[in-house]
């Protein structure tokens, strides 16, 4: 076993390892945190150093088994993998600490099973992150599936288990009925599944193939919630807030657009995409969906359900960027995929320490209560500018890069979708933060804390460190493209 | 790849007869377990005979691997005059799956058997039981097509008097037994008279000869005829929808050990022999059969695999639920078979295969649960997870091979059937599959949601974890299909020569 | 007519099948069921006879060539016919389906001993051997557990 | 133009004829609904046929319906009434209507295919001019017994008839595990009665009784000659032990042939048959292949008047061997057949109460 081999190992090892642990120790819940808390550092920094050899040129690369000629479980590292491995393995660590913080605060029941749960989807998105071809990532995709199910179904009562049936249904059914059949398809059209820079189907099918093919990979992808198959994004808001953090920032939703831009780069290739009406049609569905949800989040009193409907269209934007007929597109996909999710992140961790400290999830409860707990929502603000696309957050870079892509090449539809919804974004998420903090409610008292002190420290600091990750990226987007500048298939 | 040519499980004098000690050696162990003076000694009888049986099946691959498809003349006499016994790649597979699906059940019976069945019966149980191992597996290995209605019968007298004795447990073993036997009886009759209608349009009874002569008479009502009753009759043998009715009700009440082992081999005994029929005997490119495959079989095996999956789901009783799993899963392998091309049948073949190995565990499994808190309905086994968690454990991978969770072995089997669907460009069956699979799901979530997730209701009795004899034969299945989900080199050369041997012709 | 009554034999079987099988599917009578596979199972042993039969044939038992016996025979049928047909100067009936019908009324015993045992069973444990009444006693099981080992 | 011999008409009107009485003995046995009459039509319909068996040249199937058919079917189905009820429930004539529809499917499947069949008694259709003429034409040579049926059934398709021995073997098992086990009334010591009613029956049997199983024996080695063999025999002998229980009592019978002595003549009988395949087998042969029976050093040995002359020296070994598994046949057939006569008639309905309170 080679350094490279090594690497992918414990990058899968450190989360199972934990996970087993954790179970093991789970009667004593200080060990088990520190455990969690010791899991994630050791994964930084293996990710950290994998991320490191691929930026010098030298990714890592492991073929495990070979359960059928053709069919390998096998693990390649490219800039995207290792950024989306880097970005997971670091938020963990952040949401570890809220968590820690939340689910005391807030005595949580299971929360052993909570934690392992946490270590084992870890474990699957470190499994996609490095998937060397379709089928491997398939596997881990339904591992992250099973592995987050009880997250979701965490409160146990019939409201949670609709929840999680819902979620089950939709993407286990997406992935079987569509995402499966579109790999055997590739499979079958191309010998192989492996993920190839310039795409491994190009110049193999034939228009209609390659249409179908593509359909069914980007709905199948159904954790991406492109729409129709975004209604599981919303209704899983019954789980703690811990979860939707990890959900709809770190873990699954975005493991649904990294499949998209993964098939989108490595599997069609920006010619290909290019060349096929189905990414036109799915481009419209995609700025459909931005508008949609966009509109949708307006209407929605409850925070969670808000910001949830506004991460079903901020995906969108990424599957649009996926689907641009410009290899441009693709970089900014993947920095807005990386800028989303400590944006989103900061949002919903937000959201769990106002519910903590308050009991408050709806906006029209939060007046004034800025003045009570100011750094809260001045990282709420932060976090809402960042996804809306203002400087000097990160958000403006991938905005920019996006709209520029789409007027390069000429898809006005979606670059007219971008804008509506950053406008509306401006509405709908930018006033929570600004109405708690600058307006005092009519007779003068916030709401009274539920707990003496306020939200837990370690919730505070873990939204302050996101937080502070939107404004450093600002700086450091250029690099990060450049980074990501390998997988569109050019020479760099 | 794995060479089995190099493979000499025998001595030469033993595999030079091999293909008839593969149904002689249980046979005579049958009687001997007749015999027996006690339990213990006939069931040691009949592991040593189950045992004997796969050596056998054994040394036919590595001679079946080295000099192609294996004959043998029984009496000296050559075919069409005498009775031959013809062993193809196909055949092997089949026997290899039918004896050591017969090691693992005798294994298995040491310790289940005194639960279910009365103590003075035991010896007979045995004896039936390898009756009904050397009848499928003269089934499967014959080349007479008459001599296959005999093992047919072999195997199916055995097996109804065996269904019955579940009688101790719930006496709805005994309609159950007696539908069988009727609706067996009337497939059996059915196949004779279509071998009939056959041997009166060829005047033979060796299926290569009457394959060769087919050919050259080409198509008449008579054959059609012929075609459709041998395809009924063992389709009722089959439990191919919608001639499967009998099937739920066999593989409930029957006690454990004849359940494991029917659920693995008996239909899949059938579908081979009806396969054979189909690709071998029946003349290639005859419109009539064409048309029957694409229009009556393949509809019929994609309705099964919907319609008995979403009985299953709605099941209240998990044995039933199974059974209704397996006439779904039948449907899941015709519909292998029916894309009549080498990749279909043989990932027809690797289903069959995987099928045989998922059942048995989820039936064995079931059968360490349920028998100590005597549970019928699914909510009974609420939470008996806690109290026997190896047997829960060795459910939950069968459960997830059969619902095809990736690295098991059941992902890479319907991974298989749909590449095959997509490379003959049959987009429905693709779907069929898919629809199936997710119903598949439902059914198997409903099952780990009562074992894992639901607490005992209180003063519910508590299971006791299965003795070593029951874990032991259990977890080499289970083991057996997580080893091959990754690693299924094995399993899918033995399906492609299959595949190649029933479609081709060749080896 | 010729026709009709040249295949007279094979029109009969079908009906007996026919008859067989209706008593096997309409009786809800197990024992009577049984009766009626029994019947079915017969009438197929008569097809293969009727396959096996040859004109001016004798029953497949060798006659000793040259003896007065199969002189005898000869005389009775067309020297051509004979001479076509005949084995060593006789005409026999073919053999095979008398040996495959001897199997298949083995077996159609065979069954019918222990479809009857079970059916006898069943009247032990349920009190009745009609299938209408079997099923509604059998309903009860499926709501109360089996017993435990 | 082959001319039609001229007695054919006479055998085809008794053909159809007797087809007729089988249709209509056929068609009262579904509109019966007492099962003694159903039975008993059974029988009478097993009798027909076997008459009609003989017509078309089949007598070794016509004797072998005959005790079977309207032999122990019958005892067994008479059996079974005893332990059941005898009147079948008059159904719903709409409940008829699917039966009938599947019924009639079937029926014009098969006479749809009988159209395309060759006439009866047509020599040279596939059946009979191809491997049945080829029976014919070889088995004086490689078997040398005159009947070919029996040189079909134990030589060449010898395989088929272990199979059909290991299937009667089967059943008895099924029925032994059905019936054959828990305590008996009808066996407890028999009440003290006043006189006895049954003298001239009981002479009468013990001078049939023997003279039943010599018979079986003559049935049994004639089936090389003519009609016969073991499973005729075996029935035959079965039918011995049957009277037996009949007149003295199934206590005396199963005190001279216990169950476990029947079931293991029942394995003993495939035992011997595979026995007689595997020492072919080891003598350098095939399975069943007689002519390997003996070696060729002790097949010298063998004195010539023990098999035949010397001219039929080359068909000792298939001479001894058809012998043998014929006996084997018989053991088996015998046996089970006794085996189940056991299971149905060892049981009152008082003892299927005790058996259902277990």
């Amino acid at each position: 076993m080679n350094a490279g081999e090594l690497l992918i190992f414990l990058a899968l090892a450190v989360p199972l390892f934990a996970a087993v642990a954790i179970y093991a120790v789970g009667r004593m819940p200080d060990v088990r945190e520190t455990l969690t808390i010791v899991a994630c550092i050791a994964l930084g920094i293996v990710t950290i150093s994998i991320f490191m050899r691929v930026g010098a040129g030298d990714p890592p690369v492991w073929t495990v088994a070979r359960p059928l000629a053709g069919l390998e479980i096998a693990f390649r590292l490219e800039p995207l993998g290792a950024l989306f491995a880097l970005m997971a393995s670091l938020l963990w660590g952040v949401n570890s600490l809220f968590s820690i913080g939340y689910m005391r605060g807030k005595r949580e029941a299971h929360q052993t099973r909570f934690y392992m749960c946490f270590a084992l989807a870890m474990f699957a998105v470190m499994g996609i992150a490095m998937a060397a071809n379709l089928f491997t990532l398939f596997v881990f995709y339904e591992v992250l599936t099973f592995s987050t199910y009880p997250l979701v179904t965490h409160a146990c009562d019939a409201r949670a288990r609709k929840a999680g049936r819902v979620y089950l249904a939709t993407l286990v059914g997406a992935s079987l009925v569509l995402f499966l059949p579109g790999i055997i398809g590739v499979q079958i059209a191309a010998g192989s599944t492996a993920f190839m820079p310039g795409g491994l189907l190009d110049g193999k099918v034939s228009e209609g193939v390659g249409n179908a093919l593509l359909l069914l990979l980007v709905f199948g992808s159904a954790k991406a919630a492109l729409m129709p198959l975004h209604g599981w994004l919303p209704s899983a808001m019954v789980a703690p807030a811990p979860v939707s953090a990890l959900l709809h920032a770190v873990a699954v939703v975005k493991a649904g657009v990294f499949v998209i831009l993964k098939v989108s780069a490595y599997i069609f290739g920006p010619d290909l995409i290019s060349a096929l009406p189905a990414a036109t049609w799915l481009l419209w569905v995609a700025a459909g969906s931005i508008i949609v949800a966009s509109l949708v989040a307006m209407t929605k009193d409850d925070l969670k359900s808000r910001l949830a409907w506004s991460t079903v269209g901020q995906l969108a934007y990424v599957t649009s960027a996926a689907l641009l007929p410009a290899a441009t597109g693709l970089l900014a996909g993947g920095l807005h995929m990386l800028v989303h999710a400590f944006a989103k992140i900061t949002l919903f961790m937000c959201a769990g320490a106002i519910y903590v400290a308050t009991g408050a999830s709806k906006v029209s409860e939060m007046r004034g209560l800025g003045r009570s707990m100011p750094i809260v929502f001045s990282c709420f603000l932060v976090g809402a500018l960042c996804v809306i696309g203002l400087p000097p957050f990160a958000g403006m870079w991938s905005k920019f890069l996006l709209l520029n892509a789409a007027f390069g090449t000429k898809e006005w539809v979606t670059a007219a979708a971008m804008i509506v919804s950053s406008l509306l974004g401006l509405i709908y998420l930018a006033p929570v933060a600004l109405m708690a903090l600058l307006q005092p409610v009519g007779d003068g008292s916030p709401r009274a804390f539920i707990r003496p002190d306020g939200a837990p420290g370690p919730v505070v600091a873990a939204v302050m460190v996101t937080a502070a990750a939107c404004v450093v990226l600002f700086v450091l987007a250029d690099a990060v493209v450049a980074y990501l500048a390998p997988m569109t298939g050019r020479v760099r | 790849m794995i060479s089995f040519e190099a493979l000499h499980a025998a001595p030469p004098a033993l595999t030079a007869h091999a293909p008839m000690l593969l149904v002689v050696g249980p046979l005579i162990a049958a009687c001997a377990a007749a015999f027996a003076p006690t339990s213990r000694t006939s069931w040691m009888i009949s592991v040593t005979g189950s045992i004997f049986a796969a050596w056998m099946a054994l040394a036919l691959l590595g001679e079946v691997a080295r000099h192609g498809a294996v004959d043998y003349f029984m009496g000296g006499f050559a075919p069409p005059l005498g009775i031959a016994f013809h062993i193809d790649a196909a055949g092997v597979l089949m026997a290899l799956l039918i004896s050591s699906a017969g090691v693992m059940a005798s294994l298995y019976s040491g310790h289940a058997l005194p639960a279910e069945v009365r103590a003075e019966k035991h010896t007979l149980t045995q004896a039936g039981f390898l009756l009904c191992q050397a009848g499928l597996l003269g089934m499967v290995s014959t080349g007479d097509a008459f001599n296959a209605f005999v093992f047919l019968e072999v195997s199916s007298i055995g097996t109804y008097a065996l269904i019955a004795i579940g009688e101790k447990r719930d006496r709805r073993a005994l309609p159950a037994a007696f539908n069988y036997l009727i609706m067996g009886t009337i497939g059996a009759t059915f196949y004779v008279v279509g071998v009939g209608f056959l041997f009166a349009a060829t005047g033979t009874l060796n299926m290569a000869d009457m394959g060769a002569r087919l050919a050259t008479l080409g198509d008449s009502s008579v054959v059609q005829a012929g075609f459709a009753f041998i395809v009924v009759g063992l389709g009722i043998k089959a439990a191919m929808f919608p001639l499967h009715g009998w099937l739920p009700g066999a593989y409930s009440y029957a006690p454990s050990l004849i359940a494991i082992f029917l659920a693995a081999t008996a239909t899949k005994a059938s579908i081979y022999l009806m396969a054979r029929f189909v690709f071998d005997v029946f003349p290639d490119g005859a419109a009539f059969g064409q048309g029957f495959i694409a229009w009556v079989l393949a509809p019929l095996a994609g309705t099964a695999a919907i319609v008995c999956s979403i009985q299953a789901v709605f099941e209240k009783e998990i044995r039933r639920m199974l059974a209704f799993s397996s006439v779904a899963q039948v449907g899941f392998i015709l519909l292998g078979l029916s894309l009549a091309t080498v990749a279909g049948a043989s990932a027809g073949l690797f289903y069959l295969a995987a099928h045989a190995l998922m059942k048995m565990t989820l039936f064995m499994a079931l059968g360490g649960l349920a028998i100590s808190i005597g549970a019928r309905r699914l909510d009974e086994l609420a939470g008996v997870a806690r109290d026997a968690p190896w047997s829960a454990a060795a459910f939950a991978i069968g459960a997830a091979s059969l619902a095809g969770v990736p690295l098991t072995l059941g992902f890479l089997a319907k991974w298989r059937l749909v590449a095959a669907a997509l490379e003959a460009g049959q987009i429905w069956i693709v779907a069929v599959l898919a629809i199936a699979s997710l119903l598949t799901l439902l059914y198997i979530g409903r099952m780990i949601e009562a074992i894992f997730f639901r607490p005992a209701p209180a003063g519910a009795p508590r299971a006791r974890e299965a003795p070593v004899g029951v874990l032991a034969p259990l977890w080499i299945l289970a083991g057996l299909s997580l080893w091959f989900g990754i690693d299924a080199s094995l399993p899918e050369q033995l399906a492609n020569a299959a595949g190649q041997a029933l479609i081709g012709g060749a080896p | 007519m010729t026709f009709f009554l040249s295949h007279f034999n094979y029109f009969a079987v079908a009906v007996l099948m026919m008859a067989g099988l209706f008593i096997v599917f309409s009786s809800g009578n197990l024992i009577k069921r049984t009766i009626g596979l029994a019947i079915f199972q017969t009438a197929t042993g008569l097809f293969y006879i009727s396959l096996g039969k040859v004109t001016g044939g004798t029953a497949p038992i060798v006659v000793e060539p040259g003896s007065a016996e199969a002189r005898e025979l000869a005389s009775r049928l067309d020297p051509a016919y004979l001479a076509q047909h005949g084995v060593d100067g006789v005409v026999y009936s073919n053999p095979l389906p008398s040996v495959l019908i001897l199997t298949a009324i083995v077996v159609g015993v065979a069954t019918l001993a222990v479809g009857l045992a079970i059916a006898v069973r069943i009247r032990e444990a349920y009190g009745s051997v009609e299938a209408d009444e079997i099923e509604v006693l059998s309903r009860v099981e499926s709501t109360q557990p089996g017993p435990r080992a | 133009m082959i001319a039609e011999p001229t007695f054919f008409d006479v055998n085809l009107a008794i053909d159809i004829v007797l087809l007729v009485m089988l249709l209509v003995v056929a068609g009262a046995i579904v509109r019966t609904r007492s099962l003694l009459t159903a039975i008993i039509l059974f029988g009478i319909y097993s009798l027909v046929s076997a008459v009609w068996l003989v017509v078309m040249d089949a007598p070794d199937v016509a004797f072998t319906e005959a005790v079977v058919g309207a032999g122990i079917s019958t005892i067994v189905l008479l059996g079974a009434i005893l332990l059941t009820r005898g009147e079948a429930e008059r159904g719903d004539w709409r409940r008829l209507i699917a039966p009938a529809l599947v019924c009639v499917t079937v029926g014009g499947v098969l006479i749809y295919a009988a159209t395309g069949l060759p006439a009866l008694g047509d020599a040279s259709s596939p059946v009979n001019a191809y491997v049945g003429r080829a029976y014919l034409e070889a088995a004086p040579n490689d078997i040398g017994v005159p009947n070919t049926v029996t040189a079909v059934l134990a030589s060449y398709r010898g395989f088929d008839t272990f199979g059909e021995v290991v299937v009667i073997f089967a059943a008895g098992v099924g029925v032994a595990l059905m019936l054959g086990f828990g305590p008996r009334a009808s066996l407890a010591p028999p009440p003290q009665v006043m006189g006895d009613h049954h003298v001239v029956l009981r002479v009468a049997a013990k001078l049939l009784i023997p003279l039943i199983a010599l018979y079986a024996l003559y049935v049994q080695f004639h089936g090389d000659l003519g009609a016969g063999g073991g499973f005729q025999a075996g029935v035959i002998m079965a039918a011995a032990v049957i009277l037996h229980a009949l007149v003295f009592g199934l206590r005396e019978t199963m005190a001279a042939v216990t169950p476990k002595v029947a079931r293991s003549v029942a394995s003993l009988g495939v035992l011997l048959y595979a026995g007689v395949g595997v020492v072919c087998m080891m003598n350098g042969g095939l399975f069943l292949d007689y002519d390997y029976l003996f070696p060729p050093h002790i097949e010298k040995e063998i004195p010539g008047w023990l098999l035949g002359g010397p001219e039929s020296a080359h068909h000792w070994g298939q001479h001894f061997g058809i012998m043998l598994i014929e006996l084997g046949v018989l053991l088996t057939v015998a046996a089970t057949m006794v085996t189940i006569f056991y299971g149905f008639a060892g049981r009152s309905v008082d003892d299927a109460q005790r058996e259902a309170k277990r």
